[in-house]
């Protein structure tokens, strides 16, 4: 249920090139302006490689250009175990965080248009202790389902984590049940509840909230998973075929509604959401 | 398998044997040198068993001798009809699960069975569920649910099965269905950590309106080896995650993820199998009574209000 | 989803025995005294082989002495369709079969007592045109459904079918829509539903109600299917396990709860209703 | 594949299109021949199409250029977005789903997928579904469900594979789930059989509110060819196995099985897609127009007394 490290997430510029105007695609090696990666949304325009994003560039590409109103902000991580390991304190590590990364938790959260309907949402970010379930997401994640439920709307929740957090031992195991607690009260009223699986989307996230929407949708390539690839070959001693734990995979397997690309994803979640006939 | 820092117990205990062969074979009586070296063995076991790491914990929770689910099958409950298959596509008998009888409740009981020997071990994959495992505990809580009686839940797990097939079906969906559904099950829900609470593994059973651990057992987000050898790059550390993750039952009350810590008997439940199956049994039945007290609503409500809490800044 | 012939269900004589007074096992071929057959409920001592029982052998092992009260005996086929095959009408076959068996239709249904409870019941009969469900047969389970949650009555069907009955067509087909209706009813009502599945379950009997117990109860060595074993054979073009569609396959694969000796039917039921603590 | 009782109106249609040849080559015009002609032909088609055995109408239901449901969707919806899998074992290309609007409506649609070609219908199965086709279906439907969407059903399927994994996974358990659930289902659930409707396959997705069949399809309780081998010990008996089961259109509405039929064009929906699906789009707003009227507990009621009634003696 650990996190996964997740290395080839930053674009590595090739050496060679003295000018920092390239960037590589990690899947294919195929070398793209970066101008063009970024108009590209950081999908690679040879392979279709979908790079990972932070929360703030998920939002702008997921809702009306202004209006997001955040909810809990302030919510920051606690040390409550007083978390001590080779490396250093939880303490450290989170302030470490917080400064590099600006934000206070692996999620943000609150309200936002798609399409002008308002929606709840949760966005995750991989950067922030590699999206790991803490407390404070947790605790994000379940209060922002009750906003949802409060004021009748739809929750969308982008997942990007490697699941529970270490650091914040049985607290972070918790927040499963917690963060289910929240989907079931969507579920009691009814109310559509979206989840976004983005690479990686994995352990404790995926075997809770992510796994639970009315509609899982995928990005193309993210690796979805519960256990890690490495603990399963241990286990079961042979090689696992090439596409598990992808998205597409998943897909067949019965357990991905829909895998879209970024671009079309806004369109996408709109479109199911006019669904909703419920008033 | 003997535990370390058993030893000195161990070696006051063969005295103790030697001397009680001695008695047979000859004519000297040992009977007041023997009553002394039980008062010192039961200090010693008492002294040592008060006094152990988490890590040391680890090895009682995962001791071969402790009891498994047979063992509190038949000790606490008066009768056990289990019920098999997850109606979509296997039966696990690494999860198992029936309606049975404690003392005049009736209950749906579903445990992880880990086995008490290599042969049962392996049919019963040493309790680490499938997928089908965790529908069929759904299944059945949904059945208790229509039959308006408790659910008890015993958890003694390494972790849900991390093999290509469980990944394959879905253990991630089956464990979050399980805790999505469990939030609003409209009947009381017991949780009791036996052994090891692995994980999403325990978890996938574990979301009660109650939550127990025997007194050394233990519960946590990943094995201290697991744990070692991300944070200390090795898994060597295990004794130091151990003591990092705070997973006794101890830690875990204090950090209010427990409700009660049900006693083992001095010297850990492999000691005294009875003992610990009284105790969880005791435990149990005013557990019982109080939750069947409770109004449905105000039921619902609690439990939502407690894993509302859980981790809150 | 046609009826399976069952030639074996009848016990076979042998031959060189003048005397009437032995049988055959027809699965270890032991010779056994009829009257010991008999007391044994028609179960094989020596393999544990249950042959089949009819309709009134079967009450008699499930309820109190004198608690049965039928319900709709008079329901009877009929031949809407105006079926003829090479051998002749459905409706002759109905007369034959009414007046060879001494029975109306595949089930018999009405109320009992099982350890002074009472419950709702529906016992079919093989012999009663190889337990097909027609639309009598459907009736009467269907009706009997709403007379449990009428009376706020446990049900318990004790099914042995080859399947739907052809020579009432489409009419047959929709009796299992029409009988699982009527378990939507319980289900809704949480009424308690045991479904008891002896040899044969198959074909629409085993794809509509007999499937749908909140506990599926079998019996040792039944085949419990949905398409005959030929048919599979054929589609597959190789050999099935020996032990496939037999209650213990089923049961190792997810779909029955329980499997029980005759001799303990009654027991294990009148323990599992004991459990139902909703008023 | 042509047919045999098609013959005449091939010959009539070649004559034809030898003539637009002979038009193209020479300098002769035989524009008023080709016209007595294709007046012969329509007068020639239907003549036969109204006139078919069963047995004849089991051909046209199963011929191989007759619409598939990717036929139907692009013809009748205006969108559809596709929604994958059972949640727990697979993804059932046999018998697909997902969002699609008609007209005004919103509406939940399911059918059984055949394909146009044998590539095609190797992968999917003929559209043959296993358990977790149906299973997806009633995941679907319980989606549709929550948004208040009416259910499409489109059916056409020699029946429920009947391959051994497929038993293995409980073919059975499946096909009795969705006729359990749809019963409560609270939305309106429309049924369409477009070609073969074959037995528990079809029924698995066809216990709707309103049942409807185009004019040449058929729906059985065993298809005539199994139904020949069994009772009249022949397969070869099929025609007149067809011809008893009263399996056509006409015969099941006269029986009540049916609410409607949806005309075909004359000589079958082989013949022309486009008017076919306008017919079937006509039926189905009007349909949807009305039962979206029904308050939901009428509508369940309706449902309700509309199964108690199927065969009542
Ligand atoms: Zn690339
Ligand atoms: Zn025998």
């Amino acid at each position: 249920m650990a996190w996964l490290k997740k290395t080839d997430v930053k674009s590595k510029i090739p050496g060679n090139l003295k000018l920092n105007i390239w960037t590589r695609c990690p899947a294919c090696q195929a070398h793209i302006y970066k101008q063009e990666w970024e108009k590209n949304l950081k999908v690679c325009p040879k392979c279709n490689y979908h790079g990972g994003i932070t929360c703030t560039e998920r939002l702008d590409l997921l809702i009306d250009p202004g209006s997001f109103e955040e909810l809990y902000p302030d919510i920051t991580p606690r040390d409550t175990l007083n978390f001590k390991d080779e490396k250093g304190s939880y303490e450290n590590k989170i302030k470490e965080t917080i400064s590099k990364t600006g934000l206070n938790e692996a999620v943000i959260t609150g309200y936002g248009k798609i399409n002008n309907r308002k929606v709840a949402l949760a966005i995750m970010d991989f950067r922030f202790l590699g999206g790991s379930l803490g407390s404070g997401t947790g605790e994000k994640i379940f209060q922002t389902a009750m906003a949802a439920v409060e004021h009748h709307l739809p929750y969308i929740i982008v997942s990007a984590s490697g699941g529970a957090r270490m650091q914040e031992g049985m607290l972070s195991l918790m927040q499963m049940a917690k963060t289910c607690t929240g989907i079931a009260q969507l579920k009691k009223k009814n109310l559509p509840y979206l989840s976004v699986l983005t690479d990686p989307t994995s352990g404790g996230v995926s075997a809770s909230y992510a796994m639970m929407g009315d509609v899982n949708i995928a990005e193309p390539g993210a690796l979805i998973a519960f256990a890690g690839r490495r603990v399963i070959e241990q286990t079961i001693r042979q090689k696992l075929p090439d596409n598990f734990q992808t998205a597409e995979y998943l897909l067949e397997q019965g357990f991905i509604d829909i895998i879209v690309n970024r671009k079309n994803m806004k369109d996408l979640i709109g479109k199911i959401l006019d669904f909703n006939q419920r008033k | 398998m003997d535990l370390d820092f058993d030893k000195p117990i161990k070696d006051i205990e063969n005295k103790i044997a030697e001397l009680k062969t001695l008695n047979l074979k000859s004519k000297v009586n040992f009977a007041s040198e023997i009553k002394v070296l039980e008062k010192r063995c039961q200090e010693q076991i008492r002294s040592i068993y008060s006094n152990l790491t988490p890590w040391q914990v680890v090895q009682i929770a995962r001791h071969p001798k402790r009891p498994v689910l047979q063992d509190y099958i038949s000790l606490i409950f008066n009768s056990f009809i289990e019920l098999h298959g997850d109606r979509i596509y296997a039966d696990d008998q690494a999860l198992i699960g029936g309606l049975a009888t404690l003392d005049k409740h009736r209950v749906m009981l579903i445990g992880h069975n880990k086995g008490k020997n290599t042969k049962e071990n392996i049919e019963r994959n040493f309790g680490m569920a499938k997928p089908e495992g965790y529908r069929k505990a759904l299944r059945l809580m949904k059945m208790a649910e229509k039959f308006r009686i408790p659910v008890l839940m015993f958890i003694d797990t390494q972790g849900a099965y991390p093999g290509m097939e469980a990944e394959k079906r879905g253990q991630a969906e089956a464990i979050a269905h399980n805790l999505t559904d469990m939030a609003q099950l409209e009947v009381p829900l017991i949780a009791l950590v036996t052994g090891e609470g692995g994980s999403g593994g325990a978890i996938g059973i574990g979301a009660g309106d109650v939550i127990l651990m025997l007194s050394f057992s233990i519960y946590s987000v990943i094995s201290p080896e697991g744990c070692a050898s991300i944070l200390w790059r090795n898994a060597k550390f295990a004794p130091e995650a151990a003591e990092a993750l705070k997973l006794t039952a101890p830690s875990l009350l204090k950090m209010g993820i427990l409700n009660e810590i049900v006693e083992e008997p001095i010297g850990g439940a492999h000691r005294n199998h009875e003992e610990t199956a009284r105790n969880i049994k005791m435990s149990l039945i005013r557990h019982l009574d109080t939750l069947n007290q409770i109004p449905l609503k105000k039921l619902l409500k609690q439990r939502f209000e407690m894993y509302a809490r859980m981790g809150k800044p």
